[in-house]
């Protein structure tokens, strides 16, 4: 039960999803329907792994008042304060919906846009043609940045041409189809590997076999 | 009505069993397996099988452990930030058992850094083998093991507050990275930390090969968890990758050659793409 | 050229918001852990809300309980069973629903990747009567040569086919990098063109 | 040179600030030239037949409304001039249906499409890649109501339209940022059928979907900001995606220079 049962479990849900897809009999069942409603069921109830975990972890922190536990306070705060918020409203509430698009939606999408800074300081401090790769890497990323900008164009007439079409629509092509037909050929691997047992690493397993 | 519509499209299976188009794909996962099948039996009887080529970002995550061995500092793992339903946090795990192995052989800390509750229920459990089998139950300190947070930024700043203050002197990166590869990337490498990067994200790959020592390229890193394990079984399913790769080429040369002989021809493409 | 500052609670919160985020470049600072940790807050609820309203509360009250549809009664239970990993004896219990979603992320690969693959395979079935489709065509097969683990490195051949592959991937990497820089700074454009014209109202 | 190495970041910080404000108030004004792939995809979406329905699927949240917002008008706008019908609505990005609101409702009184029979707008929807499943087999009965909660049955439009498949729907107009995304409506609703994918992307998923368009999944690609601004030259109505132009010119040179510099230290070093 406790491992050959989360083994056989693993086994058939997958096989479940692999019946349904390619078999006309499943396809007929539409097993994938109520499939999915388990997996978005069972994941939602997980989700309150987080709050238990964030819980516990900064409740730790106000506890012993570690260095920076005032910022435990409000982040339990503001948490269990929008739970409330959100229960009582549902997901459709007006001002919990305020709250994600005047708080949650500009927090979010100005800590996406400080990668631009890091990204610059990367650029003088880290981007180093220390290898082969590396350089021919940075070398052709300058030059795909400057036939994306219309700069490029400014320089030479036929730069954003060239890099359409032969950077871009050509070696870029054919490499990014080489690296994802190998991930495709990898993740099917490691598919297979887990549905013969051979990685178990997920139910208690060290690892590999 | 409704009857209606339904004998208007009544859909016909096709070779009898299958749905519409999946034939080619249904076999293709038929041939894997079996190559597979076929591989791990071999292994299993004692025959011989391929060696695999060295991988230097592989190599390199011994050396990285020696290496804060010697600096008596930890080694810091991040096993990207999604969760276990996706391949690349998979192939993590296999990486993590060995990882977890070194570090208890020589009593080096071993950080790992979760932004997914579940990987981090899965890596706790991991690691807690990997001492136990290395015989240094004692040496595991499941404090080590950490849930940061599960949004991607707040998980950021924590890892770069954990970096600054415990200063790892190797940082492995394993996973499925999105925006936040550029930033970890970046304060690792400043602060001189030796850095392995592995993912099958491709828009995130540019930076770790240009801000860490090793990157993983995509289906290396699949691999890594077989090659590390050095154990001929997990070998027979590399080169089972590697059979279904030769096939995909010789199915490339022979459609190519066809397009341009008769480039009138949809034979193959018919084929493959009309069962 | 001349502001006019937004007199909308909205747009202010959202400045504030934006504002607080980037006094992290200038340094770690108190303005930015409260903004980060308010965010963490938002974020580990909000998705739960939003899971718990689509899925958790359907599934309770019209597939169970209205459509007698008792079976998602297990995939409950399933999902609560993650929590004894709590319980140290019961801690294997926890493993069931874990399989359960590696089972489901199995299936999903097998199961839909093909498809969208083996069109990227036809679609390298190109006619060698360009320069522009000879490139392609060596280009994906040199990149597989290059991922290719038992063939020995030692044959100059295979280095070389290997080594070109190597190129192609660079290539395609440098790709990504110029423009996922060009994107990283665009999204920081919108942040400033929200400060600048929503907030300040400058005419744009 | 030990002095270049050691730059205080924040100065290459207040560097590139300096230079995106001035380059926002006063434009270079560069041309942009129209590559063959934004004609291509102009030409995808103008010669669909006449009085095709076409599902415009605004999979993305304000994070990447700042280039998918003006490519989601830039599409309107020629889908409207061909008198297209349109369905307009995503999975999974529930913030997505408020931004798509404001954007659709002006550009409809422009061209006086009646709400139901001309357009219509789902809103977004729960579920991603199974809703998606849901549609192709039943939409009236996947998206239950639109964007304001009124059922969704009465709508000329959605009558017309039972299904998210090949008979009733000409193209799909997916704006993609993520997961889900385009991928997923490629392998759910257009892989093998003759319903035409046309994308738009952000920038940083051009180069991986170049190989889409190749391999002819998809029809055509407004490819990144870049692609917006020529997309929108072609149909005659300039807007955002140009305006970020010149400003994405200055950053190249800039980030162009860091490396450069970074690396002439470097090699200094080494040697």
């Amino acid at each position: 039960m406790r491992k050959e049962g989360p083994m056989i479990l693993t086994v058939i849900s997958s096989l479940v999803v692999v019946f349904s897809t390619y078999f006309f009999l499943g396809q007929k069942w539409n097993l994938m329907a109520p499939l999915n409603n388990w997996f978005q069921i069972s994941y939602s109830i997980a989700m309150a792994l987080g709050f238990i975990n964030l819980t516990a972890i900064h409740g730790k922190y106000i506890q012993r008042k570690r260095e920076g536990w005032f910022y435990s306070i409000i982040l339990l705060v503001s948490m269990y304060a929008y739970l409330v918020l959100g229960m009582i409203q549902t997901h459709n509430g007006l001002q919990f919906n305020w709250i994600y698009e005047n708080a949650y939606s500009p927090l979010s999408s100005s800590m996406f846009a400080l990668v631009a800074f890091f990204i610059t300081s990367a650029a003088y401090r880290v981007f180093r043609i220390r290898t082969k790769e590396a350089t021919i890497l940075l070398v052709c990323a300058v030059f795909v940045m400057l036939g994306r900008a219309p700069i490029g164009d400014a320089m030479w007439g036929g730069w954003s041409g060239f890099v359409n079409k032969w950077v871009m629509g050509t070696m870029n092509v054919a490499g990014m189809r080489g690296i994802n037909l190998g991930i495709y050929v990898g993740a099917f691997a490691t598919a297979l590997r887990i549905m013969l047992g051979l990685e178990r690493a997920h139910i208690g397993g060290s690892g590999t076999q | 009505m409704m009857w209606l519509l339904a004998q208007e499209q009544a859909p016909v299976p096709t070779l009898g069993i299958f749905t519409t188009g999946s034939v080619i794909d249904f076999a293709c996962v038929l041939v894997l397996g079996v190559i597979i099948w076929v591989m791990v039996a071999r292994a299993r009887t004692g025959r011989k099988i391929p060696d695999i080529k060295k991988i230097a970002g592989l190599e390199a995550v011994d050396e990285a452990i020696g290496r804060a061995t010697e600096m008596g500092r930890p080694v810091a793992f991040i096993p990207g930030i999604q969760s276990v339903d996706n391949p690349q946090t998979l192939a993590a795990f296999g990486m993590v058992s060995h990882i977890a192995r070194q570090c208890a052989r020589y009593d080096t800390r071993f950080l790992a850094l979760n932004c997914d509750p579940l990987p981090y229920a899965v890596i706790e459990e991991i690691t807690r083998q990997a001492y136990l089998e290395e015989g240094r139950p004692d040496a595991f300190n499941p404090d080590d093991i950490r849930f940061l947070s599960a949004e991607q930024f707040a998980f950021v700043g924590a890892v770069i507050g954990i970096f600054e203050r415990e200063r790892p002197a190797a940082n492995i990166m394993f996973g499925s990275f999105y925006a936040e590869s550029m930033i970890l990337a970046e304060t690792g490498s400043f602060q001189g930390m030796i850095q392995i990067g592995g993912t099958a994200n491709t828009h995130q790959l540019p930076f770790f090969v240009a801000a860490c020592d090793y990157a993983l390229i995509g289906e290396e890193m699949f691999a890594a968890s077989a090659y590390l394990s050095k154990e001929p079984v997990m070998y027979g399913t590399v080169v089972g990758q590697d059979w279904l790769k030769i096939i995909i080429g010789l199915v490339i040369v022979v459609g190519a050659i066809l397009a341009t002989v008769s480039p009138d021809s949809t034979f193959l493409k018919d084929i493959i793409g009309g069962y | 050229m001349h502001p006019h500052i937004s007199h909308d609670l909205a747009i202010w919160c959202q400045a504030i918001c934006t504002l607080a985020v980037y006094t992290y470049l200038y340094k770690d600072n108190p303005i930015f852990r409260v903004a980060e940790n308010v965010f963490l807050g938002l974020a580990t609820t909000y998705i739960f809300v939003f899971q718990f309203f689509n899925y958790i509360k359907p599934a309770v009250i019209e597939w169970i309980w209205t459509n007698g549809e008792y079976h998602y009664i297990l995939a409950i239970l399933l999902g609560l069973a993650i929590f004894f990993r709590y319980v140290p004896s019961l801690s294997w219990i926890a493993r069931y629903p874990m399989s359960f979603w590696v089972g489901y992320g199995t299936g999903y690969t097998l199961a839909f990747w093909p498809a969208v693959w083996l069109d990227q395979v036809t679609a390298s079935f190109v006619a060698l009567n360009s320069l522009q489709n000879i490139l392609i065509f060596v280009g994906v097969l040199c990149t597989l040569v290059y991922f290719f683990f038992t063939l020995a490195k030692e044959n100059p051949v295979v280095a070389g086919v290997a080594e070109v592959g190597k190129w192609y991937i660079m290539i395609a990497l440098g790709s990504a990098f110029g423009n996922t820089v060009l994107y990283r700074w665009n999204l920081f454009l919108t942040r400033a063109n929200m400060l600048l014209f929503k907030w300040l109202g400058f005419a744009s | 040179m030990e002095r270049l190495m050691k730059i205080d970041r924040r100065l290459l910080y207040l560097v590139a600030v300096v230079v995106v404000a001035v380059t926002v108030f006063f434009p270079l004004g560069l041309p942009v030239k129209v590559s063959p792939l934004a004609v291509q995809t102009y030409d995808a979406i103008q010669n669909l037949p006449d009085d095709s329905v076409v599902f415009i699927s605004n999979m993305y949240d304000p994070g990447a409304a700042g280039e998918l917002s003006p490519m989601l008008k830039a599409m309107l706008y020629q889908c409207m001039e061909r008198k297209y019908k349109i369905i307009l609505g995503n999975t999974s990005w529930t913030l997505g249906a408020g931004l798509a609101h404001e954007i659709i409702t002006p550009i409809a009184q422009e061209f006086n499409y009646v709400y139901g029979t001309d357009y219509i707008e789902l809103g977004s929807k729960p579920g991603g890649v199974v809703w998606l499943q849901s549609a192709r087999i039943d939409l009236a009965g996947a998206a239950l109501v639109d964007y304001n909660n009124d059922p969704i049955g009465q709508f000329p439009l959605m009558q017309a339209v039972p299904k998210l498949t090949q008979e009733y729907v000409a193209a799909a107009l997916v704006l993609d940022c993520g997961t889900p995304g385009a991928p997923d409506w490629l392998a759910q609703i257009t892989q093998g059928t003759s319903m035409k994918l046309i994308v738009g992307e952000i920038q940083m998923t051009v180069p991986d979907a170049l190989t889409y368009v190749q391999s002819e999944q998809y029809t055509g690609m407004i490819a990144g900001s870049r692609g917006c601004a020529e997309y929108e030259q072609l149909i005659g109505h300039p807007g955002a995606g140009l305006k970020t132009q010149d400003t994405m010119s200055v950053i190249t040179l800039m980030i162009t220079l860091f490396i450069v510099l970074g690396n002439i230290g470097y090699l200094a070093r080494k040697k």
